[in-house]
């Protein structure tokens, strides 16, 4: 793998940039491999990343029915924070979020990681409440977050009305190296040093069975044909319940469309990100300019990648209360994506039903920010066969145990 | 330099003459144009600079495809960034300002990134700014972020007002050109009740400045006689400057009615959003021209045919005096016609094709023009305006064979059908090969609701360019000349609001990206205000000549609404200021709001939290009305409380399953506490069950929970348990409800007078019917504050009046009201629990020692299975205690008791959290409650609480009654 | 944007009007069951890519509860049905079978699918 | 006893169309799932039929609306709620029912005027071309539930009391002069 740097691309400029190797290669699958991730997104392609990095295992396939990245990963308003209340979220979320850091470095690749603080805003003394707990807890599970004022609200985020009327500010809970980062990148980089490390992303194939003898998984069937493995990790989020079914399983899940939107590029005007889970909407600001707004999910199982207008509407008036300044923006594109809830919103990192099958999914409305954890627990678990401790409480077992792993209780959303 | 022409001008009205500035120049033009009519009619080429390199930038279209001519609009609370010229119509007084550039539109620092934009490709960000880590966030990220954007960010609010509005047909039709025009005819002559939308001020589309004649009329004729004929039906509707902004599923379509853009500050709504249903949608929308892609087609001056025939047929405007015309297809001829006539000069039409015959060509040849086929445009020349062009061979690798001076290049690559509306909701297209574009498939169309066609396309938008019918080929020429050197493809601009061009495609290509989906991410095509409407099928061409593929191979990228950019103001509509979302008002509210409350939102409610008297601080209030309500007697507005009824022969036994304990056996007159789950086990509400008749009982709710726990209830009933003689009626608004509490509640009862409130009459648990100061009531002897209490319902109608009442009565007695913040700390002091601070969704009833309130006896109740499972049935749960700080101090809200040691991923173990926590002013300390591992067995012991600070608050564990353990107070 | 015919009313509501309430024909497992009947109660989701059955609540009209055949790929409407029946009609079967001939009425009212 | 006091106490406001708060009027919720007894005690209590799916029978001042298969909506002068409401119980008596007065739990509007069927398609997602007369439309007002007819050239609109105020905002924005739809 050619490195990537300034002198780099000074380099190639003076030959018009006609040098440069593929980012990754688009092989055809081989007969079988060691290992098997299903989905090309966030969580697959770090999944085998860090098995060939941590683990040594590079005969890894990556098989992605559309184009790599082209799921959740590649239409997320990409918050990134690990201020989350219950100690198994805090602990994944807060290491994916420390590998985040030093994520371009890693792949060599600049994923833009931008730790400019990520603020959730309490409205209600209610939230002020859950906001003080959760700001508690993290402060033993070594999560620097800090519970602010409104007047410290304001001096971070100007454009924001901190005086209501309908509800004025109370303050917030403040992750200061909480950010963005640039969706993307993330997949491509992963893919990038997959593909350096030797392993098969191969593109535009759709796993349409899971084959298996004496409850232990041997290959795959796809639109390419059989391909054997030893372990199968299904990654493959809003899809994981098909994925399951093949298998032979079912999972605690449900696949709903989460919306998103941006508006038209406008200069600098915001350094964080706001999320305001009273009135229901969030928003920060890209590289480029445009305001990235996130709305709101479906109550309905849907695999269209577009969910219902009113979503967008009912988030839309929430920031205009928020934000004033934006009501003359304009909103540019809407999408969706098709978010893979669970019955308790926390996700599984699991064993299953069947022999050397693991699954990784139930990330839902707020998994970009663990992607970088996600993958390093995922491969622990496909290499040794027993989840280690970031991956333990994500049983799949927990459901009949009722050890739900449950955030909703901290006033706060998941994003 | 582009300029008004003398006469002509089918859209302007020269006698009415309307004044504007842009960038504080003062320009002159008339009622009808577009401000990019008006700018090109003042000679201002120049409008704004490239969102990338920062190039200048001139107007290239004439309508919502424009991606240049982008101004900041407006000042202050009318300041509208991003403002399309091409779109916006003039009005008198209007301001704009060129966007992206420091200091000045003509100056602009940023330009020195063209000067470098050969070390910035496409991507180049995702390889550099990688070392030193710091850098990005501290150096690198702001300085892209300080030239990216395009127009100023507003800093105000918005002075204007929206309105959203519904609409119902059968047939919607898009686009009121010719094709739209004649469907919504045939449509209305179905009898269908049929809205006709067009984004444009006029009717027509193309066809007034490209046909003579339609169906055998003269184009305007047939036009004022179409327009009159849909306007003596009742059963067409057709709206003007009205966008069809998305389709939706099940027929729903979403349109921006641009209603006082242009009549600003006039009091009527700036947008109004209509959200149609329709059982079909119709879209005519057009098609819109492509630029070529030849070296320096993005400097100022350069502009699409039609564009430039727009200008001159519809507001008298010419870009330049010499215009050379380039092209692969007849309908550019007809520009160069247009501006002949208009006497100006075209020095040349370039045509890629070896070979032209049609009728169009002909006539150029006849008017004199010359046409240099198998030609193209070697390069542009000029920088912030064109100056002239080389011409070479369209065949070759660009030589030169001749430099001809112009001011302006007119130029056509085909036109593209105005597929986005039929794609919304998934409609598939098919690669025309003889018109290359992609046109509607009608075999894959989008669904309605029933599975049927939900849009279908006519007209241009379905491919068929010409009124004819005969649609006219036209070869795809993507690059020009046909083997440019990387020199040439390095300045042939694609996207010209995003700086994309001909070689960062190819670069995309080249390193992998090869899916079009990972092309336009990483090379942002398509991606600008624009949508790529003037760059998506050039790019994927290049895309699929750069994978040796065909372009239905490469496929497009997924169209998304919003066709052009909705306001977000006319998206969330109505709902501001004071309707921005319903506000729940008690028929005490104004009472409350006249005594000064401080309110607090409890959902869609606001109840008062304290009512602070001068000079108080909220806390010192709250204390106040604590301490009064403990001495004398306090008043709480406690209508809020969800309150159901619940009838029938079944009801007792429907109660039993819906609460934890026995509700069927509580007797007639009588109140019982209780409590409800989910099937999950957790406590979802609690509250005082009255048992009203034989059949009948009465459910209180917590606030919140009132329209929850109704439609809970029916949910079983309807879904589960619909055999079940049940019915439930929610009440909750029907009655104002006042607690009434204190040592003197009932002194102040008894001055109302009316009814025995009495111990005996009226025990504690009990309700009676009755009148209190001549207001028919029910006194219920309930208490959650400890203290001698009754909540007096009385109908709403009669709530603020009798709050008057009780105040008046009171007065003797030293009444005063509470808030919400002393209703906690009293139920605090005496260990009641409250939803939502003790429970939160993850606690059941046997956590909080309400095991009291659990029937043992009965098989099943919602939430019993859950709670019988291994987890929740563990010994060792948080349970609830007490705590008393050994200091006295308050625990903190939200602190952690802590326990030994870290977990497995060094997480500092804990053995229980805070739930309630308030300073009481009855016993001059801190009290808390909360959830300790194995807490009823560890009385007397001491924990620590963290602190966010770091350091630790020691408490005592003890029980959950820190005031009248006996319950002396509440049962006199 | 759905449309949904609400089978009480008999009017095509809006979806604005309407409460989504998730997989329909679930049968309720009580104290007496076993860990995994229950488990698969309150979890264990069909969640097909294709026919669906789910509930509605007319909510802001009739207030009922009905039931609705919905495909989750395309949100094409099969039918809708009252909430106070055991399992889906037989017409709303038919008319299912024949616009998607490959589809099984893998459907059970126990939770677990016949496929 | 004091006069009872509806929501709004009478609020108004002229637009393009009329805008009057009404009221205090009687309302009863009566659940039953229909026959002949309920037939009888409807026609004893508001001198109407059983109105048929979403329909609304009106007598002069009073009326019956079908507001669900097993749920009536009475409307009555408000001050003979209470003997109705006693009539009603000895009617009924016997029969699976629930009468509740609701009368002080709504707000009740006029909307009137050439123009008001506009007023209210800026807030309701009905097709009010389609609204048959004497047909009662649940659905909502913006946010919130509301009930509708056509009735004396104009339209009723019934909400939840507490959002009355919310209610009346919304007609007034939707009223405003110039702002007509068509
Ligand atoms: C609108 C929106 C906003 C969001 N905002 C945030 C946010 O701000 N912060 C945050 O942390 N998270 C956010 N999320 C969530 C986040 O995007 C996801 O949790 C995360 O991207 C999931 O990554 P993944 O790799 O598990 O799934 P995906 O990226 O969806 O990847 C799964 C892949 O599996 C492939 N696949 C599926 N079936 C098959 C098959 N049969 N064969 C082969 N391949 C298959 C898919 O094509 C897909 O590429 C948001 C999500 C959405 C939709
Ligand atoms: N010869 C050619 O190559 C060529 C190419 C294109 C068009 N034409 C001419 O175009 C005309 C074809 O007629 P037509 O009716 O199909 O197209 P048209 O371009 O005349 O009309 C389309 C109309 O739809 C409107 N519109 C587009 N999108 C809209 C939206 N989202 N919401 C509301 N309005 C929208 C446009 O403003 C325009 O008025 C003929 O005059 C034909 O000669 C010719
Ligand atoms: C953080 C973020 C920023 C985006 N910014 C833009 C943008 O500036 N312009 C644009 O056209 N789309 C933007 N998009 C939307 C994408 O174009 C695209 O709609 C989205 O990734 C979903 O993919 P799809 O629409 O192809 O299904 C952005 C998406 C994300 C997640
Ligand atoms: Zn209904």
């Amino acid at each position: 793998m050619k490195r990537y740097s300034v002198f780099a691309i000074a380099r190639e400029a003076l030959r018009y940039h006609t040098g440069w190797e593929r980012a990754w290669r688009s092989p055809e699958p081989k007969a079988s491999y060691d290992a098997i991730v299903v989905g090309a997104g966030g969580h697959g392609l770090a999944t085998a990343y860090y098995l060939g990095k941590n683990y040594g295992i590079t005969n890894v396939a990556i098989i992605e029915k559309g184009w790599l990245g082209g799921g959740n990963t590649g239409r997320n308003t990409t918050i990134i924070r690990s201020n989350y209340l219950q100690d198994s979220s805090a602990a994944i979320y807060e290491k994916a979020r420390s590998l985040y850091e030093t994520m371009s470095q890693d792949l060599n690749y600049n994923v833009m990681f931008s730790p400019r603080g990520v603020m959730m805003l309490a409205q209600t003394h209610h939230e002020v409440r859950g906001y003080l707990r959760t700001a508690h807890a993290n402060a033993l599970q070594g999560i620097v977050t800090e519970f602010i004022t409104p007047q410290r609200v304001k001096e971070l985020c100007p454009i924001l009305n901190i005086d209501g009327p309908r509800y004025p500010v109370l303050g917030a809970l403040w992750q200061p190296r909480g950010g963005t980062g640039r969706h993307d990148a993330v997949a491509w980089g992963y893919a990038r040093a997959c593909s350096a490390m030797g392993m098969d992303i191969i593109q535009n194939c759709e796993v349409k069975g899971v084959r298996s003898e004496n409850g232990v998984v041997t290959g795959v069937d796809t639109t390419k044909g059989f391909i054997g493995t030893k372990k199968l990790g299904m990654v493959v989020a809003g899809h994981s319940g098909q994925l399951a079914e093949m298998a032979g399983f079912r999972l605690p899940i449900e696949a709903v469309a989460l919306q998103a939107l941006v508006s038209e590029p406008i200069k600098p005007c915001m350094d964080v990100v706001v999320m305001a889970n009273t009135v229901h909407g969030y928003m920060s600001q890209s590289d480029k300019g445009e305001m990235v707004i996130g709305g709101g999910t479906d109550g309905f199982n849907n695999y269209t990648q577009r969910g219902s207008f009113h979503h967008i509407e009912e988030t839309l008036r929430a920031l205009v209360e928020t934000f004033p300044m934006i009501s003359r923006l304009k909103m540019l594109r809407q999408w969706g994506g098709i978010v893979d809830m669970t019955g308790d919103r926390s996700p599984l990192i699991s064993k299953t039903p069947l022999g050397n099958c693991f699954i990784n999914c139930g990330w839902g409305t707020g998994g970009f920010k663990a992607i970088p954890g996600s993958g390093w627990a995922m491969a622990e678990l496909m290499a040794k066969g027993e989840p280690g401790p970031l991956a333990e409480a994500f049983n799949m077992w927990r459901f009949k145990e009722g050890q739900f792993i449950d955030e909703s209780v901290a006033a706060g959303v998941a994003h | 330099m582009s300029t008004r022409l003398a006469k002509g001008g089918r859209l302007i009205d020269r006698t009415a003459a309307v004044e504007f500035t842009f960038n504080g120049k003062r320009m002159k033009g008339f009622a009808g144009d577009s401000l990019a009519a008006g700018l090109l009619a003042n000679d201002q080429m120049l409008v704004g600079r490239s969102f990338k390199y920062h190039r200048p930038r001139g107007i290239v279209a004439s309508g919502p495809e424009e991606p240049n001519a982008l101004v900041n609009l407006g000042r202050e609370a009318r300041l509208e960034p991003n403002q399309r010229t091409t779109t916006t119509e003039l009005f008198d007084g209007l301001e704009a300002t060129s966007q992206n550039h420091w200091p000045s539109l003509e100056f602009d620092v940023g330009v020195i990134n063209n000067y470098a934009a050969r070390f910035m490709p496409a991507g180049f960000y995702y390889k550099t700014f990688i070392h030193p880590r710091p850098f990005w966030k501290h150096v690198f990220e702001p300085i892209i972020r300080r030239a990216a954007g395009l127009g100023k960010a507003p800093t105000q609010g918005d002075a204007d007002r929206y309105e959203h509005a519904y609409a119902f047909c059968d047939v919607l039709v898009v686009g009121a050109g010719v094709a739209g025009l004649l469907a919504a005819k045939a449509a209305a002559d179905t009898g269908a009740r049929v809205i006709l939308l067009e984004q444009a001020p006029v009717l027509g589309g193309r066809a007034p400045v490209d046909d003579a004649q339609v169906q055998g009329k003269p184009v305007e004729a047939w036009l004022s006689a179409m327009e009159a004929d849909l306007a003596a039906r009742d059963n067409v509707t057709v709206r003007l400057r009205t966008c069809a902004a998305g389709v939706y599923d099940h027929g729903y379509v979403l349109a921006d009615e641009r209603v006082a853009d242009h009549t600003p500050g006039d009091g009527r709504p700036k947008h109004r959003l209509w959200r149609i249903r329709t059982a079909k949608v119709i879209t005519a929308t057009g098609a819109i021209e492509r630029p070529l892609s030849f070296a320096g087609n993005d400097i100022p001056g350069v502009m699409l045919a039609g564009a430039v025939r727009d200008f001159a047929v519809n507001f008298a405007v010419s870009p330049g005096d010499r215009t050379v015309v380039v092209t692969n297809n007849d309908s550019a001829y007809q520009t160069a016609l247009v501006l002949k006539a208009a006497g100006l000069e075209v020095p040349a039409i370039l045509d890629a094709r070896d070979v032209v015959t049609g009728a169009l060509p002909e006539a150029a040849r006849k008017a004199g023009i010359r046409v240099l086929t198998g030609h193209a445009i070697a390069s542009v020349k000029g920088g912030k305006r064109v100056t002239g062009v080389s011409v070479c061979l369209q065949a070759g690798e660009g030589a030169v064979t001749e430099e001809i001076a112009c001011e302006a290049v007119a130029m056509s690559g085909g036109w593209s059908p105005v597929v986005h509306l039929y794609s919304h909701c998934g409609g598939k297209l098919n690669w025309d090969n003889g018109i290359s574009a992609f046109v509607p498939d009608p075999m894959r169309p989008p669904l309605n609701h029933d599975g049927s066609a939900m849009v279908e396309c006519v007209g241009a938008a379905n491919g068929d360019l010409d009124l004819s019918g005969t649609a006219p080929a036209i070869p795809p020429v993507w690059v020009m000349p046909q083997g440019a050197p990387i020199k040439l493809r390095l300045k042939m601009w694609l996207d010209y609001q995003n700086d994309v061009k001909v070689s960062d495609v190819q670069l995309a290509a080249r390193e992998g990206y090869m899916s079009v989906e990972h092309t336009k991410r990483y090379t942002t095509l398509g991606m600008a205000t624009d949508q790529g409407k003037l760059s998506n099928i050039n790019g994927l061409a290049i895309l699929a000549d750069a994978l040796g593929s065909e372009i239905p191979q490469v496929g497009t990228t997924t169209f998304r609404p919003p066709y052009t950019p909705v306001t977000i103001g006319a998206l969330a509509g109505e709902s501001r200021g004071d309707i921005f979302q319903p506000l729940r008002r008690t028929p005490m509210h104004e009472a409350h709001e006249r005594a000064g409350a401080y309110f607090e939102p409890v959902g869609l409610w606001r109840r008062p939290y304290t009512f602070p008297r001068a000079g108080e601080t909220h806390e010192q209030a709250v204390h106040r009305e604590v301490v009064n309500t403990r001495t004398n007697v306090g008043l709480l507005d406690a209508s809020t409380l969800g309150k159901i009824v619940v009838k029938g022969p079944d009801a007792g036994r429907f109660l039993d399953m819906l609460y934890t304990g026995v509700m069927s056996t509580l007797p007639v007159g009588k109140c019982r506490y209780g409590l409800m789950c989910n099937e999950q086990g957790f406590l979802s509400d609690d509250g005082v069950v009255a048992r009203i008749d034989e059949d009948t009982w009465l459910c209180h709710t917590t606030s919140s929970g009132a329209d929850r726990i109704h439609g809970w209830m029916e949910d079983w009933l309807q879904c589960e348990w619909w055999d079940w003689q049940v019915f439930t009626a929610n009440v909750t608004e029907q009655y104002a409800q006042v607690a009434v509490v204190g040592p003197n509640a009932r002194k102040l009862l008894e001055t109302l007078g009316g009814m025995d409130v009495s111990k005996e009459t009226l025990p504690f648990m009990q309700w009676a019917d009755g009148t209190l100061g001549g207001f028919p009531c029910r006194v219920y002897r309930i208490s959650f504050s400890g203290e001698l209490s009754y909540e007096i319902a009385v109908p709403a109608s009669h709530g603020a009046a009798f709050w008057a009442a009780c105040t008046q009565a009171g007065k003797a007695f030293g009444a005063m009201p509470y808030g919400t913040e002393g209703l906690h700390v009293l139920r605090a002091e005496k260990g009641f629990i409250m939803i939502g601070d003790e429970t939160d969704g993850t606690v059941i009833p046997q956590d909080l020692g309400l095991d009291w309130a659990i029937s043992k006896k009965k098989a099943d109740y919602l939430g019993k299975r859950g709670q019988e499972r291994s987890y929740l049935a563990s010994p060792d749960r948080w349970k609830l205690v007490g705590f008393e700080t050994l200091d006295g101090s308050v625990v903190p809200d939200g602190a952690y008791i802590i326990a030994d040691g870290t977990n497995a991923n060094g997480q500092r173990n804990t053995q229980g959290r805070v739930t309630s926590t308030y300073y009481s002013p009855t016993l001059k300390r801190g009290i808390a409650m909360g959830l300790l591992k194995h807490g009823p067995t560890r009385m007397g012991d001491v924990v620590e609480f963290n602190t966010v600070q770091g350091g630790t608050v020691k408490a005592r564990v003890r029980d959950t009654m820190f005031y009248d353990k006996d319950g002396e107070k509440q049962n006199v | 944007m759905l449309t949904l015919e609400c089978p009480y009313c008999g009017l095509m509501a809006d979806e604005t009007e309407l409460s989504p309430g998730y997989e329909a024909h679930l049968k309720r497992f009580g104290p007496a069951s076993s860990p995994e009947e229950f488990e698969a109660y309150m979890f264990a989701r069909k969640n097909p890519k294709g026919v669906h059955f789910e509930r509605w609540r007319h909510s802001y009209g009739c207030g009922k509860w009905f039931l609705a055949a919905r495909c989750t790929a395309t949100l094409e409407v099969f039918g809708t049905y009252p909430a106070q029946v055991g399992e889906p009609p037989a017409d709303i079967i038919a008319k299912i079978q024949a616009r998607r001939p490959e589809w099984k009425a893998g459907w059970q009212p126990d939770g677990k699918d016949t496929k | 006893m004091s006069d009872p006091v509806s929501a709004l106490n009478g609020a108004s406001f002229t637009g393009f169309a009329t805008i009057r708060e009404i009221g205090p009027l009687g309302m009863i919720s009566l659940r039953h799932k229909g026959g002949a007894a309920l037939t009888k005690a409807i026609k004893a209590a508001v001198g109407t039929k059983v109105p048929a799916q979403r329909r609304i029978e009106i007598k002069g001042e009073m009326a019956c609306g079908w507001m669900s298969p097993d749920e009536y909506l009475l409307i009555l002068p408000y001050a003979k709620v209470g003997a109705t409401m006693a009539a009603l119980a000895k009617a009924l008596a016997g029969e699976h029912h629930l009468a509740a007065d609701v009368s002080d739990a709504r707000a009740v509007f006029r909307v009137e005027g050439a123009k008001a069927a506009e007023v209210l398609a800026k807030l309701s997602p009905v097709d009010f071309a389609k609204l048959e007369r004497g047909e009662l439309r649940r659905s909502r007002a913006a946010q919130v539930a509301a009930a509708m007819w056509a009735q004396d050239g104009g339209f009723t609109v019934v909400c939840f009391r507490s959002v009355a105020g919310y209610v009346m905002g919304l007609l007034i924005h939707s009223a405003q002069p110039g702002s007509e739809l068509a």
